[in-house]
């Protein structure tokens, strides 16, 4: 299941997704709104919120290509990408991504495999909202 | 000359200040064609990192072709997750 | 927050207690009884269920020490283990580890050692129950 | 001679039908006495791949001296997760 959500992503119907008898091992990766970044000084600076924005049918074509490559690459019996949109608070869930295989060792590498392409390659941006300012996270020299 | 409309994401509509603009190009025009014309008429955008341009939803190289009835949009550099 | 516990492991509230405003990546592992085991013939065979024994104060001990060990290792804001005891049906979740840390990376490298060392050193033990027999996993040569 | 209890849990308490054994050791009996001991009263313990003994909820070596207030306990190949 691959999806873009401006709503709340939820833990438990994910993980129902994914539940199958011949699973065994089962991991999930949470990308979570942190209260800091650093500055280009360095220095932590604060973060009020985040804003998400997709290229929406791209991003969803470019999650599909990194989910069949992770099944070609592990015997992935089930997966979940979920991709919030829009203005996330403190502690809100940004992206959800939940994999089940039969053995442990296979469900995170394929876990950390997509989350780490998703950086890469979707059209997703984020901008940092700080008290006295915002930044496109990444986007300039 | 063909128009093509081209979508803007992120820093590069922030910076344009429109999510979509219109481009006059000649026919069998390439990406790269695309970008420096768009460099030429905003050249607030060399303050983005780096440019890439997707064609139909997918990332299109530098001498891939743009016709009038493509979906062009500009990727500047992705941060989800 | 480390528990040995004979009901249905909760997922929600193990993350709720995660959140904190200073994570930026949350992975939960779920390790999930499969209906199927290789046989010592190294052919599949049909599990029925699992029954899972623990010396309770010694797995506690053992995992607060990896827990530990853990949090040496990486910056981590918060981890929950939890693991069942007693009888389990295919599907139901046996093990639960989450961990949050500022980056993902610290998140999956914890999480995974913690999996990994629970199955080395913690006093649990699993019997596999077919129709036809039962087997402790891993317990004779 | 000290009598200590032992704990048995998973296929060493199948093995033995009991979940606690009384053992007679001498004083200043070591872990590896109590598994010599135990191997002689108990044969079938030998079709266990390998046992350790915890003392007092820790795993402890060879030359660990056992007394008769220690907690003691069997530990087969563990296998949670």
């Amino acid at each position: 299941m691959i999806a873009l959500t401006p709503d709340p992503i939820d833990i438990s119907s994910a993980y129902k997704y994914l539940q199958t008898d011949g699973a065994g091992a089962i991991d999930f990766f949470f990308g979570v709104v942190r209260d800091n970044t650093p500055g280009t000084d360095g220095q932590r600076r604060d973060v009020e919120k985040l804003e998400y924005e997709a290229y929406g049918p791209m991003a969803i074509k470019e999650m599909q290509k990194i989910a069949d490559e992770a099944h070609r690459r592990w015997p992935i019996l089930g997966y979940v990408i979920i991709h919030r949109t829009g203005t996330l608070r403190i502690g809100e869930m940004a992206v959800l991504i939940g994999v089940a295989t039969p053995h442990r060792a296979e469900a995170f590498e394929a876990t950390r495999y997509i989350i780490d392409t998703i950086k890469q390659t979707v059209p997703i941006w984020k901008k940092e909202l700080f008290t006295d300012g915002e930044v496109w996270v990444n986007a300039t020299p | 000359m063909n128009p093509v409309s081209v979508l803007l994401f992120g820093i590069a509509r922030d910076l344009v200040g429109q999510s979509a603009i219109t481009c006059s190009l000649p026919k069998q025009a390439r990406v790269s064609d695309l970008l420096a014309h768009l460099h030429e008429q905003h050249p607030a955008l060399a303050g983005i990192k780096s440019l890439l341009v997707a064609r139909n939803g997918e990332y299109a190289g530098a001498d891939a072709r743009i016709s009038p009835t493509d979906e062009i949009a500009l990727i500047p550099p992705v941060s989800g997750g």
